[in-house]
């Protein structure tokens, strides 16, 4: 609990809240990664079919989708069964992993995209010199391919992070907003708002946005200092 | 293959590649090379020289054929050895430098990555060589044109790759970077002996350079020859708008009141170029159109190199010019091009002995 | 033990005042998850952890127990909630039925009639008073009662049919400004909130406690104080 | 109406949403447009703040991002009076209007980033050209970045329609659900959602998808078939 | 400005700008520039040819200080007349042509935006001259390199322009290209009498060319010198690896048994190139090393041009080579480069009477 301006503000969703968002960029980036490198190879007929397969979660809005993802992710369903198949133990929905997962489908778009991008600037022969320098393509994806594409993955990572921060409808119905395991920031925010404690709401809302701007600012600030500038 | 083990006696690249690339269309045909000295890939803009070496390097997935290098199969049907594995080093016409680096770590690339049992090459000395030893901590895209080629062909060196492939390595630079750095090639080949395929589309740098020459045209390999080959045709393609050139061979001797004598057997041909060599035996460039005739040793001329020759063809240009072909005392022959009418003037004739004069004379460069 | 209890949005605060007070009675603990009625039946139904679902109306959680999840005698309305009508500047303590009659204002502000049992007796009233022909145009509707209460609240609507909750909590931004009328209970069909005990919960000693306690006079007080009826 | 599978589906709020989202995407094209172009000219350290702004929306959950509009766009509050100073009649809530502007708040950074991307692709030099041949700055505009952005502009259009498409808090906050004016399919889908409606949901929410990927499809297909192919 | 006025009597470019990128500055100096004719900005890579084309065209808005053009003021301060109004042409070392258009939609972009009043050129005449007529519904991305310079320059000369700038135009291009394209160049700039502005850093290109010379250095303009001064001064920048050179202009004759004769005054120099030439006064390029001095005039040799001569100048090279200048009989001079043991066996001294041998000739290119 903190106390700002005689109000009090549960800390516990902004902890969750970044933790989940943490996780998600994580998982993003490594699936993302390897999804964008294949997209930025296609040649542009298929990689136009797969750019709109990409951004159309975008379609469904948030609480649809995770009506759809609770249906498929159901403790009985196939995608559970099968999980547990591997070993899997426990529930994927109304935990912390459900969040992940639904976040992860939600911003997937915002981290391929960046990335393809990125990925599409890297000039080739940069690749084959290291080739002929007897780097393998894990070797050449670290050592050229990661440090030149440092930008996009900084965007896609800020994107990432800030669509999950501010995430509502998936993370609603997913998670279940049980306070604690799965109550973020966003449903926090809305909770006070349904229970007319707007003060909650507002010092909530500028919290997020600040905080959101300082990491963004900072994230932007360090790259320009340190970062590649190419080209 | 072991590395080194080529040093002693050549490997023999034999190959038959294809590659299609849109409306282009690469196919080789069978073509046997001895990976020794240096190779010359020549041939008008998009004959497909590029295209090749980058099949022969497994830089194009695309690639199908057969491909063999001494005992090690690196192409068979789809089937290809990775770049990665055929020890190869590539100098890249814009260089290629790794932009996120500063050059000591460009060079280290190279360095790292060597297999195990494999000894390092001595950075300090090819670094020294290449002349870039003032330059490790910069910045890679600080360094002019000539600088970034001279760190691409150090970390190709440090490679210790079998097989040295350069595309147009100069064709980005002034002459005056261009000519520093094709007598550093030079030297780095002759030193660490390693055999190098070379793109070019300048005359100028095959007669310097080509030990051997494989002639492209419209994808395919149309003749592999030596330098000596290719210039004794008259329709050589190596010529340009200069017209004919010959190409002579001979040792260096140390420098005389301000000139380079280079011995032609008995005969002396003296350079103007006065700066430093380090090799014994220099290709000397010869232009047709620089060389006169003359029937007697002339005098009062201020024109020092009269070498005493005899006509051994004589091929007509065009209406009113011709090529004629003198063998000098030692063996060697050049083209001289005079007019028609100069030539009946002096009653030339084969088997006619007479006097070359040749005003300028450059080292092949 | 701890109970995890579903309850429809417009019953947030109230039962968190009922939940403190039980905790302090019996040192159980609670654990409220808040949302849209029919979002958490959708997440009961896909196997959400709730050991009791506080509905917002008598429908769906009697439905939980039509599929099976609910257990079939722990039906029991808990509250009833009562509509009032409020506006900032119209004259509407005194003359409500005239200033709907007149309709000198742009919006009315109701919950959705679909989803929001409030809405679909509000308009029901003004069917039943002749004064929906009249109005059709005028209505906006919230998604849920605090959604309606929204827009009253920030001045889009200049009047709206709300919660009594709504205007007499203290915190709320339009206590004692303005003015409200209650619409007499017997104009319309009471809004039963219907609670029931899931499958889940049933051996849940807290839950069983709690059901017990939100019968319980001192439960009913604060309930009441809400702005809630209990029967 | 239209019948599917014995299914009632009303075809209004499917009518409203493409107007909608199309209406958006025009104006984001022509406000993003001159950002993008600016942007784009920026030295990097302005160019990240700046873009860390943009993405800023973000962050907050589009029902909190709603529920500021509502604040701000109330008929009394200064931007309404702003507009009005403007001869703007009317209010924002409750109209296309205030739809069209609250999505356009929400999809800014989609269709900036595409944009700015394919500005800073340009070759300057072919502005030069262009400036040498006596066309001025809005001629080389329309004649040489447009075109040559032409797929910067596909993204862009169809990122912006497609998240407008999705949009479902802003507008169910601004909008106040007003069937045949503000109700859009995405809060249809919800409401079916909510009235336990499920056969509904599903068929909207399958249309929407099949119909998305189909103007995507035809888009993407006819840019590939007409398109510049540039580099 | 009225357009076509600066045909009968030259406008001058008279400025003094300024311009700072990053570590660079460009600060030209006061500077006044005749627009006449083909005028070189020539210096080494870096020393901000390119910056100041760039800031007299206004093409960067950066540039601050003063420019004038005739009567019109294109820079005062930070002011600037935009580039659409200064009707200058530009054609960029890589013709950035407008990859989104065909070749005649390229063309026309010039055409559509004629100011009124301006009658458009011929169409037909530019586009047949260039050599481009039959690629008129080419996409540009399917030219090559020469065709898209021939297209750049098409594009420029269509906008009618008052003044035609050029960055190295041809400096991407193989010898073959850039020996059409100079010639494109020279008949166009005479037949359209526009004034140019051109960058290159080949000598050859300005030997050919230029009418005066800017010669920049580190961000200054230098000097403006007319080609026959910079000539002949013995260390100028125009001077590359071929050494001293000189360029003599002479009067086309018709062609006689293959060689093309031009006259020098009384004498006759002959050409070797046979090509078509279409003006009357070409300029002729002879480098130093390729002139021989003759006590008399000799006889039973090859080379066909004797010239009298008189040294008028005897310049010690280094130690053991000597540049000699020889005034012809029709005053103009050029360089014969010879060692010093022969000056001494000649015994030249200024005054002397000889003559000039001169094996190879070309035409400057
Ligand atoms: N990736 C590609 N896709 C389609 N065509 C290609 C590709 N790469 C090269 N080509 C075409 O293949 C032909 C041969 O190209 P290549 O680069 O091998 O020629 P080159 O002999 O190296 O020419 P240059 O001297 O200009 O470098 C050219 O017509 C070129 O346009
Ligand atoms: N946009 C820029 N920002 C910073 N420095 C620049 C920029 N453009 C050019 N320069 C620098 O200005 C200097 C002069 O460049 P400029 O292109 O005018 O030279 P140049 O004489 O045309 O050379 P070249 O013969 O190589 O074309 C160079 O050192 C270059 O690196
Ligand atoms: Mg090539
Ligand atoms: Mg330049």
């Amino acid at each position: 609990m903190l106390e700002i301006f005689g109000t009090q503000i549960s800390l516990a969703p902004i902890w969750l809240t970044l933790e989940v968002a943490a996780m998600t960029t994580l998982v993003l980036l490594l699936l993302g990664t390897p999804l964008a490198w294949w997209m930025a190879q296609m040649r542009s007929s298929n990689k136009v079919l797969l750019e709109a397969l990409v951004a159309l979660p975008l379609v469904l809005p948030p609480t649809v989708l995770g009506f759809y993802l609770l249906i498929v992710f159901n403790p009985t369903g196939p995608v559970t069964e099968f999980l547990r198949f591997f070993g899997f133990e426990g529930q994927l929905t109304f935990s912390k992993t459900g969040l992940v997962i639904g976040s992860v489908f939600y911003s997937l778009p915002f981290a391929v995209q960046p990335l393809m991008h990125a990925f599409e600037a890297i000039s080739h022969r940069l690749l084959d010199a290291a080739a002929t320098m007897r780097a393998s393509f894990l070797d050449r994806f670290f050592t050229i391919v990661v440090p030149l594409s440092q930008r996009g993955f900084l965007v896609a990572a800020t994107l990432a992070f800030a669509h999950t921060v501010g995430e509502f409808g998936v993370v609603l119905m997913v998670g279940g907003n049980i306070p604690g395991e799965t109550r973020m920031v966003s449903i926090d925010i809305f909770d006070h708002v349904e229970s007319l404690e707007y003060d909650q709401a507002h010092i909530l809302s500028a919290m997020m946005l600040i905080f959101s701007l300082a990491v963004l600012m900072t994230v932007y600030g360090l790259n320009r200092r340190f970062g590649v500038k190419v080209g | 293959m072991k590395l080194g083990s080529q040093y002693s006696h050549p490997v023999t690249m034999q190959g038959n590649l294809q590659l299609k690339l849109g409306p282009f269309e690469l196919d080789s045909g069978e073509f046997t090379l001895p990976l020794q000295g240096i190779t010359v890939l020549f041939g008008r803009s998009g004959s497909g020289k590029s295209t090749l070496l980058r099949a022969i390097s497994g830089l194009d997935k695309r690639t199908h054929g057969q491909l063999r290098v001494g005992e090690q199969i690196w192409q068979d049907g789809r089937r290809a050895l990775p770049t990665e594995r055929r020890h190869i080093g590539f100098v890249f016409q814009d260089a290629a430098l790794f932009p996120h680096m500063n050059v000591r770590q460009n060079l280290n690339y190279a360095v790292k990555r060597l297999p195990k049992g494999v000894e390092p090459a001595d950075f300090d000395e090819i670094v020294e060589r290449v002349g870039i030893a003032d330059k490790l901590d910069r910045r890679v895209t600080f360094l002019s044109g000539g600088e970034r080629q001279r760190v691409a062909i150090a970390r190709a060196l440090l490679g210790r790759p079998e097989l040295l492939c350069m595309d147009e390595p100069l064709s980005a630079l002034d002459w005056r970077a261009k000519a520093e750095l094709l007598t550093l090639i030079e030297e780095v080949v002759e030193a660490y002996r390693i055999p190098v395929l070379y793109i070019t589309h300048a005359p100028a740098e095959v007669e310097r350079l080509a030990d051997r020459i494989v002639f492209m045209q419209e994808g395919r390999i149309e003749s592999i020859e030596t330098l000596q080959q290719a210039l004794s045709r008259v329709d050589s393609p190596l010529f340009d708008e200069q017209g004919a050139v010959a190409v002579l061979e001979g040792e260096v001797q140390p420098i005389e009141s301000g000139l380079r004598p280079v011995k032609l057997g008995e005969d002396t041909l003296w350079l103007s170029d006065s700066h430093e060599i380090h090799k014994s035996k220099v290709r000397v460039r010869v232009v047709a159109r620089d060389v006169s005739l003359a029937l007697s040793d002339p005098q009062s001329l201020s024109i020092i190199n009269h070498l005493p020759g005899k006509i051994v063809e004589l091929v007509p240009e065009s209406e009113h010019r011709m090529l004629v072909r003198v063998a000098l005392r030692d063996g060697q022959r050049l083209f001289a091009e005079v007019t028609t009418q100069s030539a009946q003037r002096l009653n030339l004739q084969v088997g006619l002995k007479l006097f070359v004069l040749i005003k300028s004379v450059a080292l092949a460069e | 033990e701890t109970a995890k209890i579903a309850v429809a949005a417009n019953f947030t605060k109230t039962i968190e005042a009922v939940g403190q007070a039980f905790e302090k009675e019996t040192g159980h603990q609670v654990k409220f998850s808040f949302g849209p009625t029919g979002k958490l039946y959708a997440q009961i139904k896909n196997g959400a952890p709730f050991d009791a679902f506080f509905g917002a109306d008598e429908r769906r959680p009697k439905k939980t127990i039509e599929d099976g999840i609910g257990v079939a005698d722990s039906y029991f309305v808990y509250a009833q909630g009562q509509i009032v009508l409020y506006s900032a500047n119209l004259p509407v303590a005194e003359q409500p039925i005239e200033v709907l009659k007149a309709a000198q204002f742009n919006h009315l502000a109701v919950a959705n009639p679909k989803t929001a049992p409030y809405g679909e007796r509000a308009v029901a009233y003004l069917k039943s008073k002749g004064l929906y022909d009249g109005l059709k145009s005028k209505l906006v509707n919230g998604e849920s009662i605090a959604h309606a209460f929204q827009y009253v609240a920030t001045k889009n609507a200049e009047i709206g049919f709300v919660a009594m909750s709504q205007v007499v909590d203290p915190q709320s931004p339009v206590y004692q400004k303005g003015q409200y009328w209650v619409v007499p209970q017997a104009d319309y069909q009471p809004i039963n909130q219907g609670a029931i005990v899931t499958r889940r919960g049933e051996q849940n000693e807290a839950v069983k406690a709690f059901m017990k306690f939100i019968k319980s006079p001192q439960a009913i007080k604060i309930i009441k104080q809400f702005g809630y009826n209990v029967s």
